[in-house]
């Protein structure tokens, strides 16, 4: 892929930081408006999508590193199942912090109400923890795919990778 | 807080950690990731044989993710349950110990086997999410949820079978197996909306009380008879089967032999448990004998002039699978006439189910043996192999166990679930055990085959430097092999204590749906 | 392709009873009594403080679901590492 | 203690067995013991017989490959084996195909 | 008719897209007919839940109404579109690989594996 031009390279240098706050939005109120971890999380993993688009594969491998990504992913992981694991006093996934004051422990009038951000218990938790998966596990498919489809398949696949039958 | 009660959850959990956790670890270097990949494992075979235990003891019981109570099923003032639930009885009780046992015993061997390939943290990942699927699979009494987890498996397994992405026939069985087993999957996903759609229900026990034939149940039936044959490897579908046991790592394949199981698990809680009496027509029950006989002849043919040794040991997997399709179908057809049922049906069911526990064990050792074959001779072609037995001599002793029981030798436990199933699909049409047993020979055949040509004979000069394997690879074997050897001298503890209760749970139709539906708490 | 007339019918049979099916299940817009989905409607809100009625079926009463569909996710990323991993990677 | 299988016609008991294949083995072995009384060992007795030739050194030259096992039963039922693999074609769309027919099989008999 | 008439769309896709993974020769147009199947169902689960002027189930943005539509359906779509998203982007992955190694997309030239 070669670098697109520098209108297209400037534009996304920009926006691609506004998907990443809409992103965060999204996961964030994932409780109150239609949206949720995942959906946040794919939007803002259209950052990279962006970067890699706008400046071709190569520079932006340098400037991204694999490690932060798996990183997000793992710590989404562990909290969404550690989440689970937190109201294993009741059941495996009880919700413990819904309605009891505290964190994510508000509660919410009948009805159609505007919402109230500090509610919905794990749900909230899980809806950041899941964010995080996605930001990371799509980031990493965009990254790999879009660095094997760049680099040449000789080097690639030749590897002398010792095998057991051949 | 009694973790007794929440062993149906924790089985689940711990494997699912295990795989979120084993890229962390594998960050501390070889010893720690080897050390969590055995005590992952070691630890969910532990949690399934006490679920077993549990489930031996009290019955079928259910336990509700999330609610106020583990097993609050049904909410006040509903008649239906909302949430997802875990529905344990003996059968699917047995069915996760056999996995895990399985999974373990690949566990054991993948140590050594996998070492001289790079990326193993995703390895260790994958395995612990392919024994997750399966055993969701075989746990949970929700219809999407049974969704999910075939898809962790179909997912985890295509990455697995396409592990040594170098070899081109690896990528391309993981693409045949992925083509064929998302549009199953799909199929099972359309099937579960149209029961969403007639119930406003998933769970399978509520779908199985509502029950009443119709269209959408009957196109559901079909479609998903037809995914989950496909996803167990029977014969009009069976192609991806030799295909992806051929090419995946040793261990792995042991693993997706059980996980083939169950989505064979699946088909029957479908038959037996969702429709149970209303399945209307003796259509299906003849579809899964019929499909049995197939699978059994044209796998066992096809096995006969293979030349790779995995493959054709995948091959017999399509031709056992025969059996126990076989066997659970005449039970199927039997389950409407209560005199059928105790003539021949019960006794079907049984040998059904024990031919699947062996054929899980033994099959596991089989394609074991076969991948140490294969890392002692780097060779998996017949045609240059020859003479190992001195070089191998725990290797062919254990394949000698193995081939005589799935053979159907007396007096090794393949014989006794043969014998179960010859006995009582007799009493449907002679035409049956004829062909059984035909299959039984040419099974026979073909392993004399492998014996004559990898293990006797003149030692070839190329193999000369074999030795073999290392201890942990033997290991693995040998967990196997002692199961074989005890479901074959104590076949009648198995019979009462393991193979009875399942059975029973299997055909209680009313007593799964009674656990869900049968008031709270 | 030697079996076209075959596979075409086969194509054809599978979809047309399907919409059949489909069809049988209810008329749209009108679903009959669906009482799982009234409990979520009318208890998101008091039991789980929630006003996204999806997100909290996603999150909390099917959670489980979302564990599993999160390993999923987990399980494409890692068999994709697996196929484009370097040499030597780990 | 060992109580049988009964499978509706039958039983198995795994004990009487090995008690019968533990008296038939040492019959057979006392009937073995009982062989010719010229065999002597190390002497020419103990050599290959390879149909009058002269054995040869590599194993290779005279082991028989696994394609060659069973060539008379395959060659009997080549018709039968031509069509087997000409079905396993390979093609992976082709197999989704067998199981769409399946499928459609399975929905047509569902309508009767 | 027209009551019919969203089940007659997913059928249509449901067939096009079953279509096309029977009778397609390039992976990349049979990776597309499994995306379209995935859409039918997908779709046809969004439709089972529809109720006849309802609103979103979101209370936050539901307004007064009181018809609202299913939310399960709704749910478990979400978990199928993630899961077939990660279906599609591994089998894009194994369609690139499987290329480097055959040099080719056409699905009948792709056959070690047979017999």
């Amino acid at each position: 892929m070669r670098p697109l031009s520098v209108i297209v390279r400037t534009v996304c240098n920009v926006f691609a930081w506004f998907m990443v706050v809409y992103g965060t939005y999204i996961i964030v109120h994932g409780h109150l408006s239609p949206g949720g971890g995942f959906q946040g999380g794919a939007v803002v993993a259209t950052f990279i999508a962006f970067l890699l688009v706008a400046h071709g594969g190569g520079k932006v491998f340098g400037w991204v590193r694999k490690g932060v990504y798996t990183a997000l992913e793992q710590t989404g992981l562990l909290l969404f199942i550690g989440a689970g694991f937190l109201g294993i006093g009741t059941t495996f996934f009880y919700n413990v912090l819904a309605k009891r004051g505290g964190l994510f422990g508000a509660t919410v009038p009948l009805g159609p109400n505007a919402g109230v951000l500090n509610s919905s218990g794990t749900i909230a938790l899980a809806n950041i923890a899941v964010g995080l998966e996605v930001v990371g596990g799509l980031s990493l498919i965009l990254l790999y795919m879009s660095k094997a489809s760049l680099s040449s398949p000789k080097e690639e696949t030749q590897g002398k990778e010792a095998g057991h039958d051949r | 807080m009694n973790w007794y009660d929440h062993l149906p959850a924790l089985v689940l959990a711990v494997p699912l950690l295990g795989a979120f956790g084993a890229p962390v670890l594998g960050l501390s270097g070889r010893y720690a990731r080897n050390a969590w990949f055995v005590l992952i494992s070691a630890c969910t075979a532990a949690l399934a044989l006490l679920l077993w235990q549990k489930a031996s003891m009290n019955g079928v019981f259910v336990y509700v993710l999330g609610a106020e109570s583990w097993k609050l099923a049904l909410p006040s003032g509903m008649s239906l349950p909302i949430r997802i639930i875990l529905e344990v009885d003996s059968f699917s009780a047995l069915m996760a110990v056999i996995g895990s046992i399985a999974s373990f015993a690949g566990t054991l061997f993948s140590l050594r086997f996998m070492e001289r390939f790079s990326g193993l943290d995703k390895f260790v990942a994958l395995y612990f999410l392919l024994t997750t699927g399966m055993l969701g699979m075989e746990l949970t009494g929700d219809l999407f949820n049974f969704f999910v987890f075939l898809e962790i498996a179909s997912v985890a397994s295509f990455g697995l079978v396409a592990f040594w992405r170098d070899r081109p026939e690896a990528v391309e069985a993981g693409f045949k197996y992925m083509l064929i087993s998302t549009v199953g999957a799909l199929f099972v996903l359309l099937a579960v909306g149209l029961f969403y759609g007639r119930y406003n229900a998933v769970n399978m026990a509520a779908v199985g009380q509502m029950l009443h034939l119709g269209l959408p149940e009957k196109a559901a039936l079909a479609l998903l008879v037809a995914a989950l044959a496909m996803k167990c490897g029977s014969v009009p579908m069976h192609m991806w089967t030799p295909d992806a046991y051929a090419e995946a790592p040793a261990g792995v394949t042991c693993l997706l032999v059980a996980v083939s199981q169950a989505s064979l698990y699946g088909l029957f809680r479908v038959c037996f448990s969702i429709y149970g009496m209303s399945i209307g027509s003796s259509v299906v029950p003849w579809t899964i004998i019929v499909m049995g006989l197939l699978s059994m002849f044209i796998g066992v043919t096809m096995a006969v002039i293979q030349k790779d040794v995995k493959r054709l040991m995948a091959y017999h997997s399509v031709s056992q699978v025969g059996y126990i399709l076989l066997g659970l179908g005449v039970g199927l057809l039997a389950l409407k006439d209560a005199k059928a049922m105790a003539d021949y049906g019960f006794t079907a069911i049984q040998g059904g189910i024990f031919h699947l526990m062996n054929y899980t064990m033994y099959k596991g050792l089989l394609f074991l043996v076969a991948g140490a074959l294969a890392y002692a001779a780097k060779s998996r072609n017949l045609n240059e192999l020859g003479g190992l037995a001195h070089a191998m001599p725990h290797t062919t002793f254990m394949f000698i166990i193995a081939a005589a029981a799935i053979a159907g030798l007396p007096p090794f436990n393949g014989f006794v679930s043969k014998l179960l199933i010859y006995e009582s699909t007799f009493a449907v049409h002679p035409f049956l055990p004829v062909v059984a047993m035909v299959t039984s020979v040419l099974t026979l055949a073909s392993f004399v085959k492998v014996f004559q040509t990898a293990f006797l004979g003149p030692r070839r000069s190329r193999l000369a430097e074999v030795e073999e394997v290392p201890g942990t690879m033997l290991l693995g074997m040998f967990s196997l092999t002692l199961v074989v050897l005890g479901l074959s001298l104590f076949p009648t503890w198995s019979m009462a204590h393991i193979i009875e209760p399942a059975a029973k749970a299997l055909v209680d139709q009313a007593g799964y749906i009674r656990a869900v539906m049968g008031g709270g708490l | 392709m030697r079996y076209r007339i075959v596979f075409l019918v086969a194509v054809l049979v599978v979809s047309g009873v399907l919409w059949g099916a489909m069809d049988a299940v209810h008329p749209f817009g009108e679903p009959s009594a669906p009482l799982m989905d009234d409990y979520f409607l009318s208890s998101a809100q008091s039991e789980r403080a929630v006003n996204n009625v999806v997100t909290a079926i996603v999150f909390d009463y099917r959670g489980f679901d979302t564990l599993g569909e999160a390993a999923v996710l987990f399980t494409a990323v890692c068999s994709i590492a697996v196929l484009f991993r370097g040499k030597g990677e780990h | 203690m060992w109580p049988k299988i009964h499978s509706g016609f039958g039983y198995w008991d795994v004990v009487s067995w090995l008690v019968f294949f533990f008296i038939v083995s040492v019959f057979v072995l006392w009937f073995r013991s009982q062989g010719r009384s010229d065999y002597k060992e190390g002497t020419e007795q103990d050599d290959i017989f390879f149909c009058g030739n002269d054995v040869p050194e590599k194993g290779e030259d005279y082991a028989v490959p696994a394609s060659g096992a069973y060539w008379g039963f395959t060659k009997a039922l080549s018709g039968f084996y031509e069509l087997l693999t000409a079905w396993h074609s390979g093609i992976a769309t082709e197999y989704t195909g067998y199981l769409v027919v399946f499928t459609a099989l399975m929905l047509s008999l569902a309508l009767l | 008719m027209i009551a019919s008439f969203p089940y007659l769309i997913v059928g249509l896709l449901f067939l096009f897209g079953l279509y096309a993974v029977v009778f397609e020769r390039n992976l990349i147009k049979i990776a597309i007919g499994i995306s379209v199947i995935e859409a039918a169902t997908n779709m046809f689960l969004i439709v089972l839940g529809y109720r006849t002027g309802g609103r979103i189930p979101v209370f936050t943005l539901a307004g007064e109404s009181k018809v609202l539509v299913l939310p399960t359906p709704q749910a478990l779509t979400l978990t199928a579109i993630v899961i077939g998203m990660a279906t599609t982007a591994l089998m894009l992955s194994l369609i690139m690989v499987l290329y480097r190694h055959y040099g080719t997309l056409d699905v009948r030239e792709i056959r070690r594996l047979r017999g």
